[in-house]
């Protein structure tokens, strides 16, 4: 049904200034078309951490390519804080809609729903909730005139979901297991772009074993196939996680000069994709 | 004992908090991918025959959740995650935990990671264990800069548990929502009040006597240096290595 | 972890009055288990279907186990309207909360996420809204003051969740494939009660390819071995459905008598569990 | 060509409709499982070479919902679903659907199975088509004893869709929803305005002149017969074999 396209179309068809949502360093983080969107020179991006951001966003954010980010943490995790994230938010470079894990996907699940809004518990007494004017608290309507205080949080739309899976199928499913906030996020989004390791024939809703954790074609507006296209992020028993590589990013990203050179070698460089499939 | 390691001596302080029994039942404990020693602690309740269920974030084979990452939060909404474990940046007196970043908002001093679920968790976990080795009058704060989670709310504000104690390198303080007071409960060695005082930022209550933090038993080090310590290799592989002298295997 | 129990256990662990969730035809209930609640003389159940009712919920109704049910719809499918249920209603001998699908769906989500409330679109205009006091039609707080009505339902937090999965592993998780409103269900009730074809060795929850197809046993209270336990509804890719045992239940069900007849013959006679499992 | 069958007839008639270049368009569809009639059409369409996707509700083997019969829901409220098709056991002449029951709430008289995702989706898909093959009096009222989901709403109150057509044994009703009124669109062989009125409960508009509906073309019978009667055997094998004369491999 869905040809796959290539990944510098992909990152082609990402209009600068879109809000776009991306799964954590745990969650299959499409890392090969993060990369191609700084090699298109993507500006003005909106970046939508599900429910937290980690390596993809902090290269995007380095490479200029990020205005505002709407996340609960930015982290490289064991490897630490994200460094070009914590410089551009002391520099002022970048607009931060600080949220908590729970609202992100409280927020995706009104837009899957197709409703306006969904209560969400806790949050009352955060400065979180004090600086998002777009989160509302009400009396809960189910308690008497003006009791039990609740936090109602607006749907949230992202215009792309971007995420790599392990494989697509003939039709344009994608299969990625467990992960299903992927799932949240491509049923909430208007567009979802999956980066695959490979393309296989059939069809995987025709399989119980593998349905439970596909995402319907219905979501997936494009496939492009990268082979190791989430590295150095692991891929469920595809392939670990490359702790070398991303120490080796953040420290060399701690300053201005050491991430454009980590950059030049890893993205920019006409043979970087290759390399950096190469690279663990 | 004196090769008792401070992980190890943190590691049995938080498993007996875990199993006091003033506090609610601890059946189903999450943990963070970043907190090796509350992982430890909950691994030695484990070992030791208690009937706890471990939902260890971040693992990666064996991740419990089906939904994402969504299904924490939605086990601790439904009332299903009995405790939780929570640091910060900054911590003040009345628990409030600043993860955001020190300075003007969103952190234009220090940026900290984020808030990942603290202001949603620690108002809807049962129970809630503050750790964080630092104790310094840099993190121990009168007043948090930013308040990422509330250490307590106004009456009639749906809140399900709160901070039951605070684990530091030095100290154990316990908790009271009902005046939003720590208190000094137990001094780690070579810690009196007064060195607690000076290296906290904020106002304490101390009882008349504060004995010292019981040292981990001989059975707990052997569990912690063996059966924990195997469960954890996977998942916090320099962590073992550097408390436990243990590699694992290529 | 969790041992297996006997099937008559388990229906003796569900008390008279509790409010049971129950999936619909098509996804997997535990017909097995309702043939052992009618042998245990449950009395005063209050039954939800997830959406919907079929076959198991005429059943208990016939047998007199039922004083409510919540459901958007009971029927046999292809084999007409629900006999039992049809006769009750006329005699008024049972009380009906008529719902529609994705309402049950959304109350039983609020349970989920523990959110005393969630809205839904639609709905407005429906004597179905008419009849239902605890559905209460708000403004959206995010349009301008009293304007765009929307209905808010309140959170549904079933006693005991009912259904019938393909296997069990050793960690008491249990495998269902892609019905995932049986989670839905599971994660939202106090107690979740699962018959299984069988029990296999190992944790569901380590392999990648089935792991998205599993309820993890954080929310199975208990799991009791009922071969062919969804018959005569399809299992999967297990077996198919029974139409001629379904016809000849609605044939036999339209009248007191004949119903009293199938009931002795098929689920209380000594040898009916049997007789059922080999009746295809 | 008296061997068209009605059935085949239907489905032409609402193959056109789904088609209709003035209605939105229809690029995913959904069927419900005691549809075959609808779904028949839907297959003609896709058939016919026609990107439609076709989500066929309670189809064993590819079934497209990984998320449970929620995702239906889901993707409608979305606006994702363009098209659905409902009936009613009572219809009125302002598109307002019974599938509860007649008689007093909830169905004291005759009860119906119940509303299904009535009530929702029938605002929420982009448009509806109603197909009620039996044209009577008894179907066909006035006023429906119970509303299971309006026809209309009042100003202000969001709604994606509205009926679009209403597809009859006897004939075509276009539905007009600024008015809340049917009009005839065109008389099935046999049929005169006469006839329809004597078997219609409500009142509705009649054009200055009202079409025959059009047979099916030879063509689309023989898309009907073979390949779509082929994807229709697994899901509805009673219908293939009453219409098509065709059986199910064993």
């Amino acid at each position: 049904m869905t040809s796959p396209i290539s990944l510098e179309a992909m990152a082609a068809s990402v209009p600068d200034g879109a809000l776009l949502a991306l799964p954590p360093d745990n969650s299959l983080p499409s890392v090969a078309l993060a990369k191609a969107l700084v090699r298109r020179g993507a500006r003005g991006l909106r970046l939508l951490g599900v429910p937290v951001a980690g390596f993809a966003a902090d290269m995007l954010i380095g490479a200029g390519c990020v205005a505002e980010i709407e996340t609960s943490a930015v982290s490289l995790g064991e490897a630490g804080f994200a460094p070009r994230f914590s410089a551009a938010v002391k520099a002022g470079t970048i607009r931060v809609r600080d949220c908590t894990c729970p609202a992100v996907h409280t927020m995706l699940q009104a837009a899957e729903k197709g409703v306006p809004f969904m209560p969400l518990r806790g949050l009352i007494g955060s400065d979180i909730l004090a600086h998002r004017p777009d989160w509302k608290v009400v009396p809960n309507p189910y308690e008497g005139t003006g009791e039990d205080p609740i936090v109602l949080l607006p749907a949230l739309q992202p215009d792309v979901a971007i995420f790599h899976a392990v494989m697509a199928d003939a039709e344009g499913n994608v299969w990625l297991g467990r992960r299903r906030e992927c799932a949240t996020i491509a049923h909430a989004s208007k567009r979802a772009l999956v980066t695959v390791e490979r393309v296989v024939p059939g069809n995987f809703l025709e399989d119980e074993r593998l349905a439970a954790g596909t995402i319907s074609a219905t979501y997936v507006t494009d496939i492009a196939i990268a082979e190791r296209g989430a590295h150095p992020v692991a891929l469920l028993d595809e392939y670990g996680f490359d702790a070398a590589y991303v120490s080796d990013y953040a420290r060399m990203a701690r300053t201005e000069a050491g991430f454009a050179e980590w950059l030049a070698r890893e993205v920019t460089a006409p043979q970087a994709a290759q390399r950096a499939v190469a690279a663990e | 004992m004196s090769d008792i390691r401070l992980e190890e001596r943190l590691a049995a302080v938080l498993a007996r908090l875990i199993l006091d029994p003033e506090a609610p039942p601890a059946r189903h404990i999450a943990v963070g991918a970043a907190s090796p020693i509350p992982a430890a602690a909950c691994w030695l309740v484990h070992k030791q025959g208690h009937p706890v269920r471990l939902s260890l974030l971040h693992k990666r084979s064996g991740n419990p959740f089906t939904e994402g990452t969504r299904e924490l939060f939605d086990l601790t909404g439904q009332g299903r995650i009995d405790l939780f474990f929570l640091g910060g940046g900054q911590i003040d007196g009345k628990a409030n935990l600043n993860l955001v970043g020190t300075g003007e908002w969103p952190g234009r001093s220090v940026r900290f990671p984020g808030s990942f679920g603290s202001a949603f968790m620690y108002a809807m976990a049962h129970r809630t264990i503050l750790f964080r080795e630092e104790h310094s009058p840099r993190v121990l704060v009168e007043q948090v800069d930013n308040i990422s989670a509330a250490g307590v709310n106004e009456p009639g504000v749906f809140r399900r548990g709160h901070a039951q104690a605070l684990v530091t390198g030095r100290c154990v303080f316990r908790f009271h929502p009902d005046r939003a007071r720590f208190s000094l409960q137990s001094l780690h060695p070579g810690e009196t009040v007064e060195s607690i005082r000076e290296a906290t930022g904020f106002a304490f209550d101390v009882p008349e006597t504060v004995p010292q933090t019981p040292d981990p038993t001989p059975a707990e080090l052997a569990l912690l240096r063996g059966p924990v310590c195997d469960e954890m290799l996977e998942t916090y592989p320099e962590f073992c290595a550097r408390v436990f002298d243990r590699k694992a295997a290529a």
